[in-house]
């Protein structure tokens, strides 16, 4: 597998000084590996900060600007960013309002994040966190470390970014966060493995008459293993394990996400198949997303994220938002 | 054991991780995002260093530097896990300029203890808890079996290099004893009953650092 | 190669349906295969249409809407346009102001366009048309079709397409639009070939070790094979190639543009380098896209296009765009 | 030759267009973009279902219908150019119900100077002109060589069937002569010296249809 690439151990900095010369509207810290909106703090607003491994372009550094993220912290290729990160991105984006991390649910995002937050707290800094774990392909038990943040977090960022925008209080903008992640579920399917620059091979083998079923934002593999199907097939499966675990109704917000190697061409093709099957259950398509949002490097495959609106979220969904991958309204 | 001692461990694990980094990434590839081998070397990379440009005095004061390096340079779980052992053992090696291997014992109990907590991982669990608490308790009890009597002791090969070696032992016993388990947290959870057949990453990778100190401690 | 697809026979029609079910902005006729603004052709506006296989997503059909394009009319996978389109097309968008052909230089696109301005004019209808040639890997000589048009349409489209929104006349259009074309180069690079749905294997076969310089947009080989190189030594190669073809100088606008396999943590890296190879040479980037606009499947690789911008340019540029790929100022 | 001898042709055609599908796309995924055995495919499939709509009573009828089903169908460079094509043979048969040896030729002389002229090439720039003009020429030389005198004709192998032999077989010789050729024009031109060494798809295509009409007028 080739990269367009300088060598490994130098990707993460040399993106961030392409993220840097691509966007006079942020600001970025390549030393520090920060990514902060050019305009600064805007005094009074509660900061967004999010952040996680690299690898999952535009995440995150792609949605900050104003309505979603003031900073995002992106750590090496698929390993959660350090404390230091979080520290410094919270300090610079902080207006005064307290500060809201926006977390995936991966072990590593989230110690990093706590001790961080501890460590803000320490210095005065008022921190909320929202854990996102939407991915209905992890099972959500004591047995696990709980479900996955996956394409959800965009919903998140984007609706809570639109709230604090307002000038609502912390506590608002963490609540309705937390509303968006508790009405998302999300269910992922890989053609191809991923290949990690470190690594330089496919994280697993597919052969080219199998997918994997419910896989992951980090090259792991799959719950499962199954048969090629077609575009109808694969959608099919991925609406039906969100709807069984959160039955889908009413409006719904839908993004048809790409894993970074699946062409535009074959997400519309599978955004089709999916709207196709949420309307036989009664869903209506109301709002959606389909492109590369939440990639996995250069894996082929896509993943589905469904959110039941509610007239709130829906007009914060369609408020203003001016950053590298979202943008409307300005 | 003086403050040498213990840089010359976090020296010895440093490299003996660089040299398994591959190898620590592919179990990691298996079950989990294939960063391990590269997070681990990263740390005790930048922990070597930071120890050269500090050369911090005591035991204690070793450990809470590589501690600190590692949550400042490696990131991912591991970084915050193994950070916050190390730590929390320099933190109960206090500040004396010598330890015994009874100090030893309770220093990297206490790590294994952190961990613990951080983590929300017991036993059983397909993580560095299960290499790191049989070495934990081995040297704990290889301690107890032989107190302290630095020479008798290591002529009968129970002394501190003794010791540690149980303690080695029982940390690749521990991270071998990971494979056929159905690992309850971190990534590897995810695949449920997939992840079973794999030697957990940092399992493995606790098996190799505990081995450095015996390693060290053999010299 | 796995495609998420349903048939390759149906790619096509399932990916238009796709791009109704996401674009409320956008009215798909999937019978006549032509993607039109919902809101109708405005009088007194020149319609601006363009078209070609498919296989480019977002082009063409992801650049309709306010201030870019009126109608886009997409073909088979690769294949050009038959003129029943262009014509339907040209007939809906018509808002009595003239249309004008935004035509890619290939044989197919222009004979199949030239066919229909003939018929279109036959009814009346005021055409004009404009050829877009950028690619400089190809020689242009009598000896070849000429160059290719590539990259340079998003510019043309985009720059005519604001001229044409102030109520410009088509000809004042079809002027500035020849302008952008003249002032911009391009020059593609592959990592690895695409696989048409219909072929089902890679059109070309490359080694580990080897790149193809100078590729177009259809998986046809490039112009000459390479050592594989890092990203600093593949971009300055593309950039020496345009320069050598039209000294790159003062302020310029670029697309760093992924040939849709490769993701976008490569191309920011790639488009650090771009950046710094056009700085040393004494140009200005200051305008930029940075990600998947004109694609070639699921081909692995860049393209970079280089436009000369005027303050007439940089102005239309800046005016406001709605579509589903580019859309800012509103 | 009435309307249903050309109409058999060109079901021929599809048929052995069909058939040999793979092989035109591998032609062109060598040297162009690998989509002109479909594009061959869905033109013909779609003029043979025409004519089966329409059934046109004449020669130039059929041709005409021909020539618009794949300007209509086809797109990229070979739909206008076969398109044209056939519109332009037909328009030389005019309307008579049945046609000679000699308007074939004419026509299809009609139709290679409408390639020509539409795609600016010439023999030698390595496109379907490279198996269509040496067929025409091949036929109207066969025409001249055996005036229309049907019967002895057709014994001495001369007549349309022995005519439309030669005609194919030089269309096959001009085919196989394209591949030590650099193009000139369309997409494979973008190759320069890369295009040597690889038969033009659409000259391959072009011998297919001529070998079509030789094998209906053996039957
Ligand atoms: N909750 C936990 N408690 C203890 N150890 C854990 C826990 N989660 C993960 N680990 C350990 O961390 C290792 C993975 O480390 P690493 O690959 O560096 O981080 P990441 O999983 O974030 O990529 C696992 O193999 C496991 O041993
Ligand atoms: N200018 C031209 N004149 C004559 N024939 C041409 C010309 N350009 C292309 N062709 C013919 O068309 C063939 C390609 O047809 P096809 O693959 O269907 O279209 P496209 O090149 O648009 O994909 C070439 O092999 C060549 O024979
Ligand atoms: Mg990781
Ligand atoms: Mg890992
Ligand atoms: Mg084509
Ligand atoms: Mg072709």
């Amino acid at each position: 597998m080739k990269k367009l690439i300088n060598g490994a151990g130098s990707v993460v900095t040399d993106a961030l000084r392409g993220i840097a010369a691509a966007h006079p509207g942020l600001r970025v810290d390549p030393e520090n590996r920060i990514v902060l909106r050019a305009s600064g703090p805007r005094p009074g607003k509660v900061a967004l900060v999010s952040g996680g491994g690299s690898g999952h372009e535009p995440l995150h550094g792609g949605f900050v600007g104003y309505g979603m993220l003031d900073a995002a912290c992106p750590g090496e290729v698929f390993t959660s960013p350090v404390p230091d990160q979080v520290i410094e991105a919270s300090t610079a984006a902080h207006g005064g309002a307290g500060v809201l991390h926006v977390v995936k649910n991966y072990t590593g995002d989230v110690l990093n994040f706590r001790m961080a937050a501890e460590l803000c707290a320490e210095e005065g800094l008022e921190v909320a966190s929202v854990l996102v774990d939407d991915d209905v392909a992890v099972l959500d038990s004591l047995h696990t470390a709980g479900r996955r943040g996956t394409g959800a977090t965009v919903f998140v960022e984007k609706i809570a970014g639109a709230l604090a925008e307002t000038g609502a209080p912390l506590a608002e903008v963490a609540r309705v966060a937390r509303e968006v992640n508790a009405r998302s579920r999300s269910f992922g399917v890989a053609l191809s493995a991923c290949t990690a620059p470190a690594a330089g091979k496919p994280t697993f083998e597919l052969s080219e008459a199998e997918v994997e079923l419910g896989i992951g934002i980090h090259g792991e593999p799959g719950r499962s293993r199954s048969a090629m199907r077609g575009a109808r097939e694969l959608a099919g499966a991925a609406v039906e394990a969100i709807d069984e675990d959160q039955p889908v109704s009413g409006d719904v917000l839908v993004m048809l996400n790409g894993m970074g190697g699946t062409p535009l061409i074959e997400l519309y093709v599978a955004f089709a198949e999916v709207a196709g099957h949420l309307a036989d259950r009664g869903a209506r398509v109301v709002r959606s997303l389909v492109g590369n949002y939440v990639t996995s490097l250069d894996m082929q495959g896509f993943s589905v994220t469904v959110c039941h609106l509610t007239d709130e979220l829906t007009r914060l969904w369609d408020a203003p938002v001016e950053t590298p991958a979202l943008r409307w309204g300005r | 054991m003086d403050a040498d001692f213990f840089v010359a461990w976090i020296e010895e694990a440093a490299r003996s991780v660089r040299d398994r980094k591959d190898e620590l990434t592919r179990l990691d590839a298996a079950i989990g995002d294939a960063d391990h081998g590269s997070n681990l070397d990263r740390g005790f990379t930048e922990a070597v260093k930071a120890l050269g440009d500090r050369r911090p005095g005591t035991p204690g004061a070793v450990l809470a530097l590589v501690g600190n390096t590692l949550i400042r340079k490696v990131g991912g779980a591991s970084g915050p896990l193994y950070g916050t052992a190390f730590r929390e053992a320099g933190k109960a090696l206090g500040e004396a300029p010598e330890v015994s291997a009874g100090d030893l014992a309770g220093a990297l109990a206490a790590g294994v203890d952190a961990v613990r907590r951080l983590g929300s991982a017991a036993e059983g669990d397909k993580t560095m808890v299960d290499a790191l608490a049989p070495a934990a308790e081995a040297l704990a009890e290889a301690v107890r079996a032989a107190p302290e009597s630095p020479g008798a002791a290591v002529a009968e090969g129970r002394g501190p290099a003794g010791a540690l070696e149980a303690a080695a032992a029982a940390a690749l016993k521990g991270a071998q004893a990971t494979i056929p388990m159905q690992a309850r947290k971190g990534r590897a959870s995810y695949l449920g009953p997939r992840s079973v057949g794999h030697q957990d990453p940092g399992a493995a990778s606790a098996a190799l650092i505990v081995r450095a100190l015996c390693t060290v401690a053999a010299r």
